[in-house]
Formats: C-alpha cells, structure tokens, sequence
C-alpha cells in the first residue's frame, strides 16, 4: 500500500512551560532550531519524503508564528487543491469561544476533516521530538503484523526524562507487552515516540469513545490505557537514528549544539531527506577581513568580522569585528556590535547587543534574551 | 480567456554565450550560477516581479533544459499566477513548418500570437544575461509620459570603451537621434543596455515589416532602431545609474563575482525591498570546522568548509577539505575540492571534483575553468588560463 | 501612483445575528452568495482586480469555513511569499485567550502585519457589502483631493436601514461636511460602505491613539467622530454601481433573486471585472428529461429533472422529477427529491427535502431550513 | 538538484489531429474541448495527478501555443510542484543543430536528459487524445510485480472494429507473443490504448538503439515493440475494462460529447474521488431566462439560455438568443447562436457566432462543423457534413 493511503495529523498543544521565554509567543513546533529551521519542519518534510500527501496540524494557543510559517504549504508542496496542508485552529463560534482541552478534544472538534479526508491511515504526531524519518517501513511492518496501532519508539538517552513520558516493553514480536507513564525512574529504554500509526476509521472510533467517556489527552487517556487492555494488539516500531525532544530550554541548547557534530548532522539532513522550510532569500553568508569562525553553522544572509566558535547563527545574524561568540544560538536577524563578549547564550530573534557587552552564561543553563531586546 | 495586461515582458533567453567557453557546453547562459546562488536570469525575473511586470515569456533555444527545470512553475519569482506568470518559449511547428529563432527580433515576432493573448499596450524586452536591479515600471512610467514609441534604458560607459557598444546619440530632452553599434568614434557614451519598452502597435508594424525584408538579419539593434530612426519614430533613451554588468565572457563573470566581496558592495542584494529571488536549494546553513578558516567571502547554505577559503564565492552544497586552499575563486554548486588542493582565480563549475592535491590556476595571469562534474585527478596541475572539460 | 502601493484589509468581524441560522457557524464573509461565491469573493476579488497584491483579512468568531475557502489565496492569485493573502486571526497567546472587541482592537493586534507590510496606503474595508468595485479611480480621486481619508458611500436604496448605519453630507468639492449615525429616518441618502481609503501611517497612528483612548470600532469610535472634528478632511467617493448589504435574512434572499436580473448580473459579473472563487471541478450541470428551468441560476454539478422558476441553485443541487420550485436559494450539495414542492425558501448546505414535502413560505420572510437538515 | 521519482509521466501531446479538419486548424488536439469544460488533455494529466504521478512532461510540436497558456503553472491539476509537476517540452536545439519529433520514439529519445534528471526506475508513455479515467498506478503496481521490461494497456474492442487498432495477441498469462498493427484478420479483440510503462533502463536502450536506425520511423507501436518482441523481452498485456474513446475525428468527438447524455453516463465524471481537473473559466453560474427551454443537455457556468436548447453540450460563456434552437449539438466556449438560428448535429467551435436565422447541419447526416471565431452571416445555410473556416 502506498504512504498517499496516510494521513498525518500532527498536535502542536504540548505544555512548554520549562522553553520560558522561548514559547511566549509561539509553539513549540514554531520554535526555530538548527539555524534556519522549525521544529515542525522535520516532521512535515518527514511526511512528504514518505509520500503523505495530505497533513493537518492541529493550532492551540500561540499559533500565529506556527501559521505565518507553514502558510500555505507551498514549500513542502502541500498546496493543492485536492489534499495538502490543513491548518486547524481551535473552533471559535458564536457559541463556543475556546482552546481545546487535550489532544483528544482536538481530534474530535476535528472529526469532519477526517472523515472528509480520503486516506484510511493516520500517522497522528506530536510536534515536539525533532526526527527526520521515513515513514514507509513503519507502515510496511505495521501492515504486515496486523496489529490495531504501531507506536514509534527510540531508545535513544535524548528522550529519557526523569518522572516524564512514557516507556515500553516490547516483546520480540514487537508487540508491546508493558507500559510505565512518568516514572521516577525509567525501568524500560524505550521511550514513546507519540507517533502512532493506526486505520483512520479505528482512530474517529477511539476518538469517539474517548470524547463520550470525557477524556482529553489521546494520548494518556485512549493509548496507554489500550495497552493494558487486552484484545488490542499495540506493537512498537524502533526508531534508530538520531532524535532530540524539545522540552526545555536546556534541551533545546543542546541539540542546536549537538547539530554541529558531523554524526547528528548529516543524520537529520541528507539528500534523500530534505528539510524543507519557508525560505528567506536572503544572499550569502558574507565573511569580512576580520572573521574567524570555527566549529560554527552559519546561515544565509549573516555577516560576520568577528570571532565565533562553536555556535548557531540563524539567517541575517551581524557580528561585529573584535566580538567573541562562544557556545551560542543566534536567532534570525540579532545583531553583536563589536567588542561584545558572549558565552553560553541563547538570543531570540532580533535582539541586539550593543558595543562591548558581555554575557557568559553557565553551560548547564544558558542565559536567553528575549526577542527584540537591546542589551 | 487570459486577462489583458498592460505590459507584458519577453526575456530573450536563449543566448549560447559561446564567449563563456565551456561552462555553456551543457547549459543556457541565462542559467549559469553567480553571486553564491542565483543564476544570471534570476535578475531579469526579479526585476519583473518587483517592478509589478506578471507576465514573462522567456524565449529559449539552445539548451533549454536546464533553464525549463530552473524556471518550473515561477514560484520562487511569485510568478506562478492562474492569470499570467512566466512561460517557457522555445521555437514552435507553425502549420507544415518551423523555424529556429533567427534573431531577437525574429524570435519575438513568431512569439507574436503568444503576446497578442495578453492585449499589452506594451512590450518590454530583456535580455538574460546581465546583472542589474531595476525599475521596470519607472521606465514605463518614463515611456508613458513621452509617449514614446520606444524607450531604451542606456547607461554612461567610460569613453575608452564606448566604441565595444550600441551607442545612441540623444538631444537634451533624451531624443535619440542616432543610433550607432559599435563606433569606432563614438559621438556618446550611452550604451544601450538591451533594455526597450515598446508600444505594442508600433513594435508589432516594425517586426512584420522586419519579417517580409530577407535581408534582414532579424535584430533589434541592427534592424528594428534603425529602421524606427529611419521613419523618424519617437525614440527616447532612460538613464540607469545603478550597477549593471554583461557577464558575457570568463573575465567577466570571474569579475562581476569577485565584485560582490568589496566593501561596500556595488550593487546590494540586502535590500527587502527588492530581493533577488531564485530557486532555494534547501540545504542546512553551511559549516566551518575547527580547522576551517573563511575571509573575505561569500559562502551560501549546504557548504562544509575544512579548509581555507579567502576572497572567493562558494555556491551550495560545495565542500573544501582539510589544507585545501581556495583564493579568489568561483565555486559552483555541489564542487568538491579534496584535501590539500589549491584553486586561485578559477571558476569551478557545478559538480566538478578537485583531486587531493590538485593545482588549478595561479596568482596571476588569465582564470582557470574547470567545466561541469569534470573529475581533475590528484596532484593534476591546470594553468592559469586554461580550461578543463574532461 | 499605482495600486500596487495600496494594501487592503478586510474585517469580518461584523454582527451577524439578523442572518439568523446562516450565520451560526460562518462569519458573513463567508456566505454563500450567487450560486458558487461567498460574500468575501466580491471584495476580495475588486482588490486584486484594481491591481492591490497585499490583502489581509482579520477573523473573528466562527471564521474555520472563511479560512477554508480562502485558503492559501491561490483563487486569486495571492499565494506568493512577497505579499499575498494574510489570515489574521484572533491572537491566542499563552496568558491571551480571546477574541477581538472590535475593528481597532484586532488592528492594534495586527500592527506587526502593518508595519512590516511594504505598502504606503490602506483600504480598510468591511465584509458585509456585496459589490464589484475597481479602486483605481478611487485611489486618483484621494490623492488629487489631498483629503486624510475618503470615504466610499453609495445612494442604492440597498444600503439604507431604519435605525441603523452611516450617512453623510457630502459637499460639491467632495468633502464630508456632516454625518448621521442610526438615525431613525436617514436625512442623507449617502450611505457609508465602511470602506476607507488612507496612508498606512495615519491608520497606525489612529489605531494606536484610539486603543490608548479605550476605544473599540474603528468606523464609529475613530473615523465617525473625526469627521466632526476641525482640521481632519475627510473626502467621500461615490460607488455608482450596484451594492447590497447582507445584514438580514431577507436582505441576502433579495439579493439572490436580484442576481437574477440581468442588469443586475452583468454589472456584478464581467469579463473587465471577473469574481474569483475556490474551484470546486464539478462537471457541467445536466439537464434530464423532465426538467423545466426557467428565470433561474444554475452552477456546476446540478441534475436537475423538475420544475424550477425563479430561483438559484448552488452546486451540486439535485432536483427530482415532479418537484417544483419556485422563488428558493438552494445551497451546494442539496437534495431536492421527486415531487416536492418549495416556495420562498432558502436551503442552507447539504439539506434534503424527502419525496412529496411541501415547505411555502411567505416571500417576505423565506423559510431557513439549517445546513445537513433532512425533512 | 531534482529529486528522483519512481515513475515518471511522458504525455505525447504534440498531435496535429489532422482528422479533425479546421478544429485543430489553430490549436493542438489535446487543446481541444469537450464534454462542457474539459480539453481532453485534461483527462491524462488528472489521471497522472490522482494516480500519485507528480511528474509529466508535456512533448508539445504542433500549435503549442494554445496548449501552453493552458497549462500554465499546472495548478489546475495540484501539478504546480517545487519537486515536479508538469513541463511542456517542445524540441530543442542541441549543440548547433536541431531536429523536430520525427515520431512517438524519437520524441522520447530527445528527452532522455529531462527523465534522467528525475533518475526514474519506470517511465509512463501516455497519448493526449483519448478520454478515460484510469489508475495508473495499478498498471504500475502489475508491472512491478510481473517485473516487465514493458506494460501495454489493452481493452477488448468489438471483433469487427479490430482491424483497424494495434492488437495484441496474448498468451494465458497475459504476455504478449505477437503485434499486428491493423491486422486485415485479427487473431485476437484486445487493442492498445497507447497507454505504456517501460522499465527505464530497458526503455533507454531500445530509444537508442532506434534511434542509430536510419530507416526506423521512431514510432513505439512500429518499432520499439516490435523490436522487444524480436529481442523476447518480457511484454505483459494490463487489461482495461472502463469507458475509453480516442476522439481522433468530427464524428467520434461529437458523439464523446453526444455519450454524456446517455442515462446512466458511461463515464463518471461526478467521483470526488477521481476528479477530471480543468482549468476553470471562472464565470457565474448560468443562466436560463423566462422564455429558456433546456432539456437532456449539459450547460455550464456563464452560458446564458434565452432559446431552446435539447440534446446537446453547452461549453462556457456560450448564448443561445431568443428563438435560437440547438439540438444534437456541441457549442464550444463562447460561441453566440443569435435569434432564430437553428443548429442541428453540428459542432460550434471557440468564438463562433451564428447570425440571426442561419441554419447550421441538419436532423440526419454527418456533422458540421463552424470553425474557431467564425461570424457567421445572418440567414446562412450550412449543410449537414460542411465545414466552415471561415
């Protein structure tokens, strides 16, 4: 069966409470990462390389910057008129004016979309584990196992989280045999991706019942109480490339550092995989006579004369001659006068640091200036 | 069915560039990379899109393929629209027979049913092969209020250089009253830039007119202006200050790229407000290792940098490898340079693989080219001024 | 100066409670209108057709079926990454859960989008009128005038109300010399069309002086009592061609019928002036062997095999043998079987009427039967 | 640069349709109307764009004007593609010289390098003159499986109509043993519906090796599947059963048009779930005035109705005036039928107008046919089987 018999619902609701000032103003899935990307980007691209045809993603609150991203689809080519992307914002009517309440009241406010939609297989995703997968063989051993839902998993120590997510035992058929949620102290390595591939009908079923019985997270309140039903097969299907979640701002420090290692690198973007994203057109990074930058990604329309190592510099970032970047992410368009001094920073978009300021934040928890701060 | 326009470009896109040697063995001049990643037509289509111009026919010949795939759809230049956009514009079967473009003119004239779909009340006519930003509608504005029966965008060149050029030789109010290509005693310094706004009726009388005469070789410069001075038609010139350049030989391309790494730039492609758009690669921000060292340069997206890179413009996807040395180069898409080798004032052309140890140009003298996905062994050794194919 | 330099903005945030059950789950923008448009086309349309490249459209409540049907703006080719069609909606962030109070706030809301938009002037517009207008000339009329701000009004009998509205004096220079506002009994045939042509950096300032004053509408709080101020000209331009107001059941249902006539039609459809809307691939509709169609519309994708005299039909409508219908708007996709018999009704989307019902109401006040009803 | 694709698309649009007398006398055959608001090259590319093929190039030759502004971006059909979509591709010159399509292979074999830019494993030859609905993406899933070096898509015609297609005579399993190109005493009922899918690497080599033959006319069904059979190459038949008609002359254009009226239609085109796209005129709806009578027909947007209108199609914008009467008709977009005028069994082409009175075709007999734009006077009589050019 092909992957344009699946549909990708992807939830960009999470809580975001420990990204600080990082998810003020926008989602998780619309955070920028890895010098000209979103977090969503990889999943969305993921699904297209696969050959989904059509993907919703379900708004919550702060979805503005996620929408003006995606727009109309256009770079993932998700814009035609017979499947595509579908942006669904929680409903506002005369009546109802709201947020959702979980995954779950999400899925159900949104049932006439699925129900119009013409695939019969969902791959229904969270938006905050930044992965860059091919979808094909998952589907391939799901149906060959014919089990009712195949979960993702990795057992990669980037999702482990004390008292945090869900852990599996898998049997060696690959079904799923145990399940611990939030433990204090993770007994199985396999940590739930949230992706789960199942039949659309059997999804609008569960969602159906779920809603009746009022619950709202599918996945707390539908899935992880399946596998302890009996009589639903849940397998597992192990992801085995690299994969980081985006739940705090240390995480998230992390992986745009992790991204300059050649391993992580090329494993998130390769040839077969492209990572598409809204793009800028800005010109070429330009290097001035004073540049010197090592072990550092460098963006479209930067302009560098000063010195940076190991850092993150997202599109149209300046540094200044005589200024020192260490250990850093630059967002989009911030500004370092020269002279400044930086260490262990995240700087939103815009922000900028005037003439000799210096900053040096502790590794283990970088300093973030806001969006369009001057310092 | 298509909604009239008030203006309608044709891009004259089939140029063989045979001065640019083998970098258009495999590929239309239009389409060659400049400035870390636009193709020289991308300025001509974001100059229409800018200045408000929807409709672009881009009339192609020789090797269009490339140009077709660039183009596509238009949406990296907004021009992918249900009521205009660009249309790729070879030569067609008319009735029993065909015929290759013969000349710019001939090639606008047999595009002439594709135009009269639009119901232009003018036609503007671009050519591929320069680097520029500019106004369109200014000009147009410019044509309109003369009511001119065409206006041609000129430019002051030094004196000493006139005589390589179409000069047009004006009145104080911009009248030109004589038209001379190539003048061994130029009158004038403005050169024509191969830009012309043509009232529609008019241009279309003087290319039917064109097409009966079998003497004519079918150009505008050599045939349409002249015959227009002839019949004392209304012939104005549009001054353009801003930086243009004809990248129509190696010297030349090598030039208007090592233009972009001066300070300041001489033509600015920061602007928001006037981007240059092109199709987008899409490939991570590029990477400097450790050991890596960039001055001077220009180094777009997809690019992994080991060694030293100065004074040169690498384009996506390229890689220069541990003690490779890259000086005052060109680096076209995808080329890789293998560890230890030393490229100085050379063009690279997209795909080509330099072997470790490799030598290509020196520091003085002509610029090296190495063509398309050409494999130089290691150690091999390619002298300033000469060009690699195989 | 050419078009190009005017941005439009579209609130469609209007009251919406006359229209009753038509507007329960859509805003008015949204309304189906002429057998295959919605309210929204007209505008949107007018806009690009006048040569504007940067139409922003601010949702409110109920706005999912509005931003379905405009989607990525590819129907009117504004589906480019410079400029385009923008969907503004209400903005959600982590502590703002909510909803405009009106116009001005959902412009303070949006000064982003205004600031950053590269256009010097703004027609700022309401959704609730439906016309086919070239702004052009309007656009020449406001410069030679040097008026702040021009008004369009219109004189058509459509738009005046008892108690309701805007009306003006208008001077023979073109200038606005007095205003109503809900009078009773208008003294000023000159009715507002809510749609205000200004520098995008006089609209800035109003809205920000109007929300540091507390205010809420921009047509009533701000332009209304500039009016009336000294030193603030304010132009009017007179709309010649044909308008109506979608404020009440019966208005909508009289427009429908007014479609019917020619002069009417052909003054809101030409080739000079053509009304872009989603595509929806039907096949041309089919006429059987019973039908008998007279003095009505008929779209794409309808069968039609009974009597239909002066009426609309949507597309996809199916009317069966025997039926007959007179004097009904008849949304997409509904189903009219054998023998029915409807007078003065409007058939919201996807309603069914079985085999031998009869529904007649009085032509003064149609009946609405609620979009999925079946009787 | 372009992503590889499993399968790409070749529709062979380039038909002259001589048959078809003045109909194609300005525009290609696969521009040609039908059925109230399709062009039958719609049916091709919406059966590539619902069977998940996202990449089709377009081998246009004669009159590719009409065909390319129709077309445009492809986003009628979702084929707007930033990977992909569709590309007209007329012949082009290469190196110093170039040739026009000499025939179906030779089409092909110029277009070697746009399918390899693609580095497909399969390659879907389609014809743009025939109307049906088909997933070609099962035809792919039984060559993959089968694993052919070539698929042909066959449908059983009537034992005496046999002679004059391709037949293809099969073994149990369906492989083909033998093509007999109109055989005077066909051994078997299954025709080709020109319809292929070739591995490409096979495909390739056979374009080659025709293309070194300087007596091959460069045709699939006369050379390349001959050539396989000879080389016993693995051939499969993929039977197809649904609604298909080639629309290659007045008469079996007119009676595709006149089949959509039959109850229940022979063809679906309301499945939402295998829409045929088209490029929409964007018009209101149509409209059938107090005095308007339409039975047993198919009107559609932006026609309006004052007269009598029976067993006949109706394209866009079309008006038939008071006391006007069309019956057993086929109106092309825009056509205007003035009071009183009569048309009978006839095809109105684009723009035609019929003057008050006139009386066009008659009740028996063959079609007549009123060319593209034609005014026809008042009171003028056109018989049954006339065609009027002007």
């Amino acid at each position: 069966m092909a992957m344009k018999n699946v549909m990708g619902i992807i939830y960009t609701g999470e809580r975001d409470s420990y990204l600080r000032e990082l998810t003020l103003m926008r989602a998780i899935a619309a955070l920028p990462v890895a010098g000209r990307y979103r977090v969503i980007d990889f999943l969305v691209s993921g699904l297209v390389n696969s050959g989904v045809k059509n993907v919703g993603v379900i708004m919550q609150k702060n979805y503005h910057s996620l929408m003006d991203h995606l727009g109309s689809g256009k770079e993932w080519d998700l814009h035609g008129k017979n499947d595509g992307l579908y942006i669904l914002p929680p409903f506002l009517t005369r009546e109802n004016v709201g947020v959702y309440n979980g995954s779950l009241d999400a899925l159900h406010s949104n049932s006439g979309y699925l129900r119009r939609s013409k695939q019969e297989y969902v791959l229904l995703c969270n938006s905050l584990i930044v992965f860059n997968a091919n979808f094909s063989d998952m589907l391939e051993t799901h149906l060959r196992s014919e089990a009712d839902v195949t979960i993702l998993y990795s057992k990669s120590p980037n999702l482990r989280r004390p008292e945090y997510g869900t852990y599996f035992e898998v049997n060696s058929e690959g079904i799923i045999t145990d399940v611990e949620i939030d433990p204090t102290r993770p007994r199985y390595e396999n940590a739930c991706m949230e992706v789960y591939l199942l039949r659309k009908d059997l999804l609008m079923d569960l969602v159906d019942r779920g809603a009746a019985h009022g619950y709202h997270d599918i996945n707390r309140d539908v899935f992880q109480r399946m596998i302890r039903d009996a009589g639903i097969r849940m397998a597992g299907y192990e992801y085995t490339d690299v994969c980081y979640r985006m739940d705090s701002v240390q995480s998230y420090f992390n992986f745009n550092m992790d991204v300059l290692d050649a391993r992580v690198r090329h494993s998130l973007f390769s040839e077969e995989k492209p990572v598409y994203t809204k793009v800028r057109d800005e010109m070429p990074a330009r290097y001035l006579e004073h540049a010197r930058v090592v072990n550092t990604m460098v963006a479209d329309g930067c302009i560098v004369d000063g010195n940076v190592e190991h850092s993150m510099l997202f599109r149209g970032v300046r540094i200044g001659k005589g200024a020192r970047i260490k250990n850093c992410v630059i967002m989009q368009d911030s500004v370092i006068e020269e002279d400044v001094t930086l260490e262990n920073c995240i700087l939103d978009k815009q922000a900028v640091i005037k003439r000799g300021g210096k900053l040096i934040g502790p590794s283990t928890y970088p300093i973030v200036i806001s969006k369009d701060m001057t310092i | 069915m298509l909604k009239k326009k008030q203006c309608v470009a044709m891009l004259l896109a089939g140029g063989q560039g045979s001065r640019l040697g083998i970098l258009t063995a495999t590929m239309a001049k239009p389409a060659i990379p400049y400035g870390g990643k636009y193709r020289i037509i991308d300025f001509p289509l974001s100059n229409c899109t800018n200045s408000g111009i929807d409709v672009v026919g881009a009339l192609t010949q020789y090797q269009p393929l490339e140009l077709n795939a660039y183009i596509g759809s238009g949406s990296p230049w907004d021009l992918d629209l249900a009521h205009g956009g660009v249309y790729v514009l070879p030569p067609y079967v008319k009735g029993k027979h065909g015929e290759w473009y013969s000349g710019t003119a001939n090639a606008i004239y047999q595009n002439v049913a594709f135009i009269e779909q639009f119901n232009p009340d003018y036609v503007l006519i671009l050519s591929g092969d320069h680097i520029y930003k500019m106004d369109y509608n200014e000009m147009l504005a410019y044509h309109i209020e003369r009511g001119a029966d065409v206006t041609i965008a000129v430019r002051e060149v030094p004196w000493e250089e006139a005589s390589r050029f179409g000069i047009m030789n004006t009145n104080a109010e911009n009248v030109i009253e004589e038209f001379e290509e190539k003048p061994k005693n130029p009158k004038n310094n403005k050169a024509s830039m191969g830009v012309y706004i043509f009232t529609w009726d008019k241009l279309k009388a003087y290319l039917t007119e064109d097409a009966a005469d079998p003497n004519s070789s079918n150009d505008f410069g050599k045939n349409i202006i002249p015959n227009m001075l002839r019949d004392q038609q209304k012939l104005f010139a549009f001054d353009f200050n801003g930086y243009w350049k004809d990248v129509g030989t190696i010297e030349s391309l090598w030039e208007a790229n090592m233009d972009l790494l001066n300070m300041p730039m001489p033509i600015d492609l920061y602007d928001k407000r006037w981007r240059i758009y092109g199709r987008n690669p899409g490939v991570a921000p590029h990477y400097i290792a450790p050991g890596g060292v960039a001055h001077s340069c220009l180094i777009t997206e997809g690019c992994e940098v080991y060694g030293r890179v100065e004074h040169s413009v690498l384009f996506a996807g390229v890689t220069v490898m541990e003690g490779a040395c890259v000086e005052d180069s060109v680096i076209m898409p995808n080329a890789v340079v293998e560890r230890g080798a030393q490229v100085r004032r050379a063009i690279v052309a997209e795909g080509a693989v330099i072997g470790a140890g490799a030598q290509v140009g020196e520091a003085t003298g002509n610029i090296a080219v190495i063509g398309q996905n050409v494999k130089l062994a290691a150690g091999a050794v390619v002298a300033a001024g000469e060009q690699r194919e195989h």
